[in-house]
């Protein structure tokens, strides 16, 4: 920076400008950027479009009415220069020249007569792209200034004494468990369970709620367990349930005296095992 | 930048708001720029103040350990708690296979519901069971080793809103169930391994009754 | 547990304090057991009355996109930023530029992005973006290659505390932004004495947009 440096020893004078967290010193004057700066003043630029726009403004041109030599002259020095000082370039630099180069020779040929209309400008759609970019630059600009939270705002967090989780018991519907049923018969040896599946589930219901009752009571009088509001069908019922746990060695019948009360009670578990 | 009594107790009630954990009143000081550091006393003020203001909303302000901590009341818990509340799990499928099989095949023992599923039934789906109160030991089979025989209760009727064990589906609905069940898949195009889309139903069906 | 018109205001106030992330209307009447879930409007009602109540405050509730939360107002940033050593992130303007391209052009390709922008786009740019969690692939454009259609997430709209796209600074008003883009400029401005800070600006927006 040294023989471009102007004012003051870099520590001592305030930057003119921090560019990527560096301190930009010296003020380029106008295209000659000092070879020091160049890499961080190229870094400055977001591209051949954000440099055009640059170089646009700085000279407060009109962006629809864009001096295409003199703007091409200048972008086309800017890159030399950079190419000069040998800082690896970016192709979309080189691109946007030869755009420019092909637009001003363009520009150069005599224009047909009456033709009046933006859309025959060889710069139309360079000027489009021009203020396409220039949109979302300032759109960037403008994201960057919303207040964000983590830098601008922050969100209330307090705490919390205890935390109880209790956690629901999942939901059930009968359809899973019929579900689990016809998955587990298929897993199944299948014509093993044929005969299983011949009893109604009311026996099986009966044989549960005998066994239940005899939980709690050791012994259940036979006519406690048929019940004749049930009709026919409920008396059979229990009668072949409690077959089924006759059979099963699960309950016993006792009869103390002839034609006496007929009970019930649990089997009493052999202990021949 | 100078700062208001109004704008300083904003910025230490929000301070506390934001932080996430304990602030001493030290660290509250250390907001502000050099030279323009409230007291201790001043600080002490505000927090007083604010404990006050809380009184009467679900926050209270407290002294920890580390400095000063806005919390949610206790007696909010059972509320707020709900916000970490995880999702149901689902059941697992050898719960609810062991359920469906002493739900039909009552009583049951647990050696034959592992004949069946083929595999061992873990300790814990029949505590599960039990502790749901969906299931119940009825009694003994006189085998050796007497296995419990379980049957299910009158609350796994209400949990699934039947009023007799009769009211189950049969197995020939199962199998409408299932196929229905086998079309959705297809459709939401999950490839179903375990479940073979239709031959093994067949074999079930005509060893129904009804 | 009934709940008193009082108690469910202290709820929903200590409910959005505590959970640290925006909050639903639905999340809130989730807290409140079956059968005593207050209505929507009546949680709407509640939360009117809480912006209000902060108007003083340090604090304000803001509606983002993914649901209610109560922050730090925006001014007391320069305090409150001290409660934490590392400073926010600053985004370079390649990043910043992406994602406006992707806000206000969504969905939209890479290669649609580098178009508009004329550069290539680096990798970690995309990969910052997504590992924020403010952008996210929508899609595939169907033309050759298939290239990945990107758009933003609803944490990006939090995180800029919009509630929704709409929102954004429309690029109309970008005019009213003049001024701002022009005070970002003189960071970059090289105080060239033959550049006068605002005119270029004023010249060419005037001049830009349809």
């Amino acid at each position: 920076m040294n023989e471009t440096t102007e004012t003051k020893a870099e520590d001592t004078s305030p930057p003119i400008a921090m560019i990527h967290g560096q301190a930009l010193i010296t003020l380029p004057k106008d295209l000659y950027i000092p070879p020091d700066a160049m890499e961080v003043f190229l870094e400055a630029f977001e591209g051949p479009l954000d440099l055009l726009l640059y170089l646009i403004k700085k000279q407060n041109l009109d962006i629809l009415d864009i001096p295409i030599a003199e703007v091409t002259r200048q972008y086309v020095d800017y890159v030399e220069f950079m190419k000069e000082v040998s800082l690896e370039l970016a192709a979309e630099y080189l691109v946007m020249a030869a755009i420019l180069a092909e637009i001003k020779s363009r520009m150069l040929l005599p224009k047909p007569a009456a033709t009046d209309s933006s859309e025959e400008d060889p710069r139309a759609e360079l000027i489009r792209r021009l203020q396409d970019y220039e949109r979302f630059k300032k759109a960037a600009a403008a994201l960057d200034q919303l207040p964000r939270q983590g830098r601008d705002t922050f969100p209330v967090q307090t705490s919390i004494q205890e935390i109880v989780l209790t956690q629901p018991p999942p939901p059930i519907h009968v359809k899973d468990l019929v579900l689990a049923f016809a998955n587990v018969l298929k897993r199944a040896a299948l014509n093993a369970s044929h005969s299983i599946q011949r009893e109604p589930l009311s026996v099986q219901e009966r044989m549960t709620h005998i066994l239940a009752m005899l939980q709690t009571k050791e012994f259940v009088e036979f006519t406690s367990l048929v019940n004749e509001k049930e009709g026919r069908l409920g008396v059979v019922v229990s009668f072949l349930a409690m077959l089924e746990l006759l059979k099963d060695h699960l309950i016993e019948f006792i009869q103390t005296t002839a034609f006496g009360p007929i009970h019930i009670k649990a089997a009493t578990l052999s202990n021949t095992n | 930048m100078s700062v208001s009594p109004e704008q300083l107790q904003q910025i230490i009630e929000a301070a506390l708001m934001v932080a996430g954990s304990p602030l001493t009143i030290r660290q509250l000081q250390h907001l502000f720029a050099e030279g323009e550091q409230p007291s201790s006393a001043d600080i002490k003020t505000i927090l007083v103040t604010l404990m006050e203001r809380y009184h009467q909303s679900g926050l209270e302000l407290r002294e920890l350990a580390s400095g000063y901590q806005l919390q949610a009341k206790a007696e909010l818990s059972p509320w707020l708690s709900k916000l970490w509340e995880e999702k149901p799990q689902r059941y697992s499928k050898a719960l609810l296979e062991t359920l469906a099989l002493i739900a039909y095949r009552q009583p049951i023992t647990r050696a034959e519901i592992e004949d069946v599923r083929g595999v061992t039934i873990s300790s814990p789906i029949i505590k599960t069971l039990m502790e749901r109160e969906w299931i119940q030991v009825v009694g003994q089979r006189d085998v050796p080793g007497k296995p419990s025989l379980y049957g299910t209760t009158k609350t796994f009727l209400d949990t699934f809103n039947l009023t007799h064990l009769d009211e189950l589906p049969t197995l020939a609905e199962i199998h409408d169930l299932d196929r229905q069940e086998a079309q959705l898949q297809v459709q939401l195009e999950f490839a179903n391994t375990e479940i073979p889309a239709n031959s093994p139903d067949e074999e079930i069906t005509t060893s129904t009754h009804e």
